[in-house]
């Protein structure tokens, strides 16, 4: 989906809010989320990792910007578990009046030493999106590609500013789990995954820095081979701009 | 939920804001029904304040500036390098190392979330995660890393990594100047989280 | 820029808040402020209207979406105030802390019955933004053009949905002021501006709604001919999509 | 504030929202200072408020559907044969008219702002203004219109009018069948802004 989350190439946020030390978690309750996430508390049907995120761009823009990180994340927790009907906003909110009147209605605890115990090794072993390869890659390393104008109300891997645009394959990964249809509970129809480069001319016009590049991991759906002729290509993302007014 | 602080945040005497009590009483309401693992969650938290951190990619850094063979290991196939030293999982599944030279700059970022390699550099500063870097860190990328301190020279070709698949990258920083000699649990000391990211260099040895 | 107000094609915001009748103005205040704006209240060096619009763009993104709409104009028009020296955040504090004690600190008036006098007129005449025409337009009516790959940080109107992209001049509208410079002091150095149009299906890809288009008015520095030969066209714009997964 | 009210909404008893005082704050500053002319901001809210409004592009429309030559005129020149009604200003300096068939159905938008034919129809409404609306309309013009209740068969070719210059669009909508033999007058009752807009079709005359 065209999101608030889609934000690569925005201006107007200004300086990075950069700060050399701070704690991992900013307040208790942002592990607390983190952790609730991390073992899908909750879930009658756990959501992929695909969906999760997905879960997090369907906040509507405005509640996107306005939330921090972990608030993000805890708002779309709220949404799976309110959609799926684990709880009621009528009880979340009658739950926060209690813990504001009384904090020690927040020390509820249910032990689960078994899950508990296998943490170490779920963390260790992650959970990779490779998948067994079935079919030859179409591309091959420094083939080069452009990306389809693809603009899906669902999920997607492809920002906007990457679409319909230039650029060379330089890596292959094999076939990777397709984000597109796993969001949606439409299964992992696993694809080759390349990492396709782009020139920051291409992806910004002609006012773009200088001898900068861009790479993003794209899946083979994402692309087609680029047949364009070498001269008309250097026209279109380069010479031609240098001659626009101003 | 002060029993089971993640002890990475002192207690606040302040009144919770909003988020804090709605993490906590969704967490409570879950508990209450027993659809969460109170202590799962516990040690999911310990893990990322304890153990996972910056300090492994540092020492992955040490190895490969100490060792030409693992560096050549490193950068062909960087899940299996950076497991040798035991790190690996969640969000670490598929690791590609990017060298810096004194031609190549890279930095790493994820524009549509905030996607980090966690076993080697720990969960993300809030800078990483921020708007202002996700939005900016594509399109100017020289103009982010001269406020961020770091001036690159016209000639050094710029790489942005976009993380937006389940690969994950990390920077092999250039090994700084007046480095040799020193051992490995030196070298990492010199090897900042910033580095790895790509938005500074490292550090330079104490003379 | 790539601002928060160019929204076209966002998805996220959900249905149009639709409504029948309303006022218009919903509250005395925003009256007020559209008449600031209007009159050019308080401004040292009257904004043009390019410079007006820019300044709103220019407002903080979370702020630009957390504001209605004459909320963003008072903010836009505060800071021209405050840039100018012409107000103190201060005085404006305290100004809002006397109003919000005796709401009668607001009734202050100055009156200049000559400017209101001539306030008929001006809204009859408004202000056009054509210009004489120097030099021959570059493109004709029926020609094919590419929009340039344009991210300027500064003020512009081609939006980014409709950067680089293939459509048909339909229109010519002769030279209009250019605001691309005239936003930003720079002058007004007017340009050939035409109706382009575009098909769905180039913006939005192959899921695009079918026999729909989009048009816009656009400057000629925001355009190139378009060589691209017709079959080649047609693959990149439609056919090849067609085959995509999903 | 409230001794020149604009008079399209009445008297608050609620306490000011802080846009409220920080405008009237603004406004007083600037009168004390002489920076303003209260008299001339009374006027522009008067005019837009009493004077200028839907009914004037309501007249254009009627005219057109009158006067087989008018709408000649209209199509060709949109600016002049405004003016012909005594219409203009303000921005409609460079009006379009584009007329709606049975084979094309137009709507007309601004995403980067909200631009609109204000001597034809007025200021715009809010949803017009919305982010919704700004978002959606030049992606999925059909899908918007289903939900504004317009259901548009397929054969019907929709063109979006997305406003980025100083040009204003006003659609001149179907006339609409059974209004044979009205006057003027009843068929500018026929002509909503909804349909000068291209959301909407022309009312249907009561039989």
């Amino acid at each position: 989906m065209n999101g608030m989350h889609d934000i690569g190439g925005m201006d107007g946020f200004g300086r990075v809010p950069y700060r050399d030390r701070e704690p991992v978690f900013h307040e208790p309750w942002e592990g607390r989320v983190f952790g609730m996430m991390m073992t899908r508390a909750g879930e009658v049907t756990p959501p992929t990792l695909d969906a999760s995120r997905h879960r997090i761009e369907r906040l509507e823009p405005r509640e996107y910007l306005a939330l921090s990180y972990y608030e993000r994340w805890l708002a779309a927790k709220e949404r799976g578990l309110l959609e799926a009907g684990v709880l009621t906003a009528a009880a979340i909110a009658a739950k926060m009046a209690a813990i504001a009147a009384d904090p020690a209605a927040a020390a509820v605890r249910h032990e689960d030493a078994v899950f508990a115990g296998k943490i170490p090794r779920i963390v260790a072993e992650g959970s990779p999106a490779a998948r067994p390869t079935r079919g030859r890659p179409r591309f091959a390393v420094g083939e080069r590609v452009i990306t389809r104008n693809l603009h899906p109300h669902g999920h997607t891997r492809l920002p906007r500013y990457a679409r319909g645009k230039r650029g060379v394959i330089t890596g292959y990964h094999g076939a990777h789990v397709f984000p597109d249809t796993n969001a949606h509970g439409r299964g992992e129809h696993p694809q080759h995954l390349y990492t396709v480069r782009f020139a920051a001319r291409e992806l910004w016009g002609a006012a773009a820095e200088a001898k900068t590049y861009v790479a993003l991991d794209l899946w083979q759906s994402y692309l087609e081979p680029d047949a364009t002729p070498r001269r008309r290509r250097a026209a279109a993302s380069g010479k031609a701009q240098r001659k626009r007014v101003r | 939920m002060s029993e089971h602080d993640d002890g990475s945040s002192h207690h606040h005497p302040r009144p919770l804001s909003a988020a804090a009590l709605r993490a906590q009483a969704i967490e409570a309401l879950l508990a209450e029904k027993g659809l969460l693992a109170s202590d799962a969650i516990d040690k999911i938290v310990e893990i990322y304040t304890r153990d996972i951190g910056p300090l492994n990619g540092a020492r992955v850094v040490a190895r490969a500036w100490s060792d030409a063979g693992y560096k050549q290991r490193l950068l062909r196939d960087g899940t299996a390098a950076i497991a040798e030293l035991g790190f690996g999982g969640l969000q670490g599944e598929h690791m590609v190392v990017v060298e810096n030279t004194p031609r190549v700059h890279n930095v790493v970022c994820c524009t549509l979330c905030s996607c980090y390699p966690w076993p080697v550099l720990g969960l993300p500063p809030s800078w990483y995660k921020s708007f202002e870097y996700r939005a900016r860190i594509v399109r100017e990328p020289r103009a982010v890393l001269r406020e961020l301190g770091l001036e690159l020279p016209a000639t050094v070709e710029v790489r942005v990594w976009d993380s937006s698949a389940e690969v994950r990258y990390m920077v092999l920083p250039e090994r700084p100047p007046g480095s040799e000699g020193l051992s490995e649990a030196e070298l990492s000391a010199l090897v900042t989280r910033d580095a790895m990211i790509g938005v500074a260099r490292a550090l330079s040895p104490k003379r």
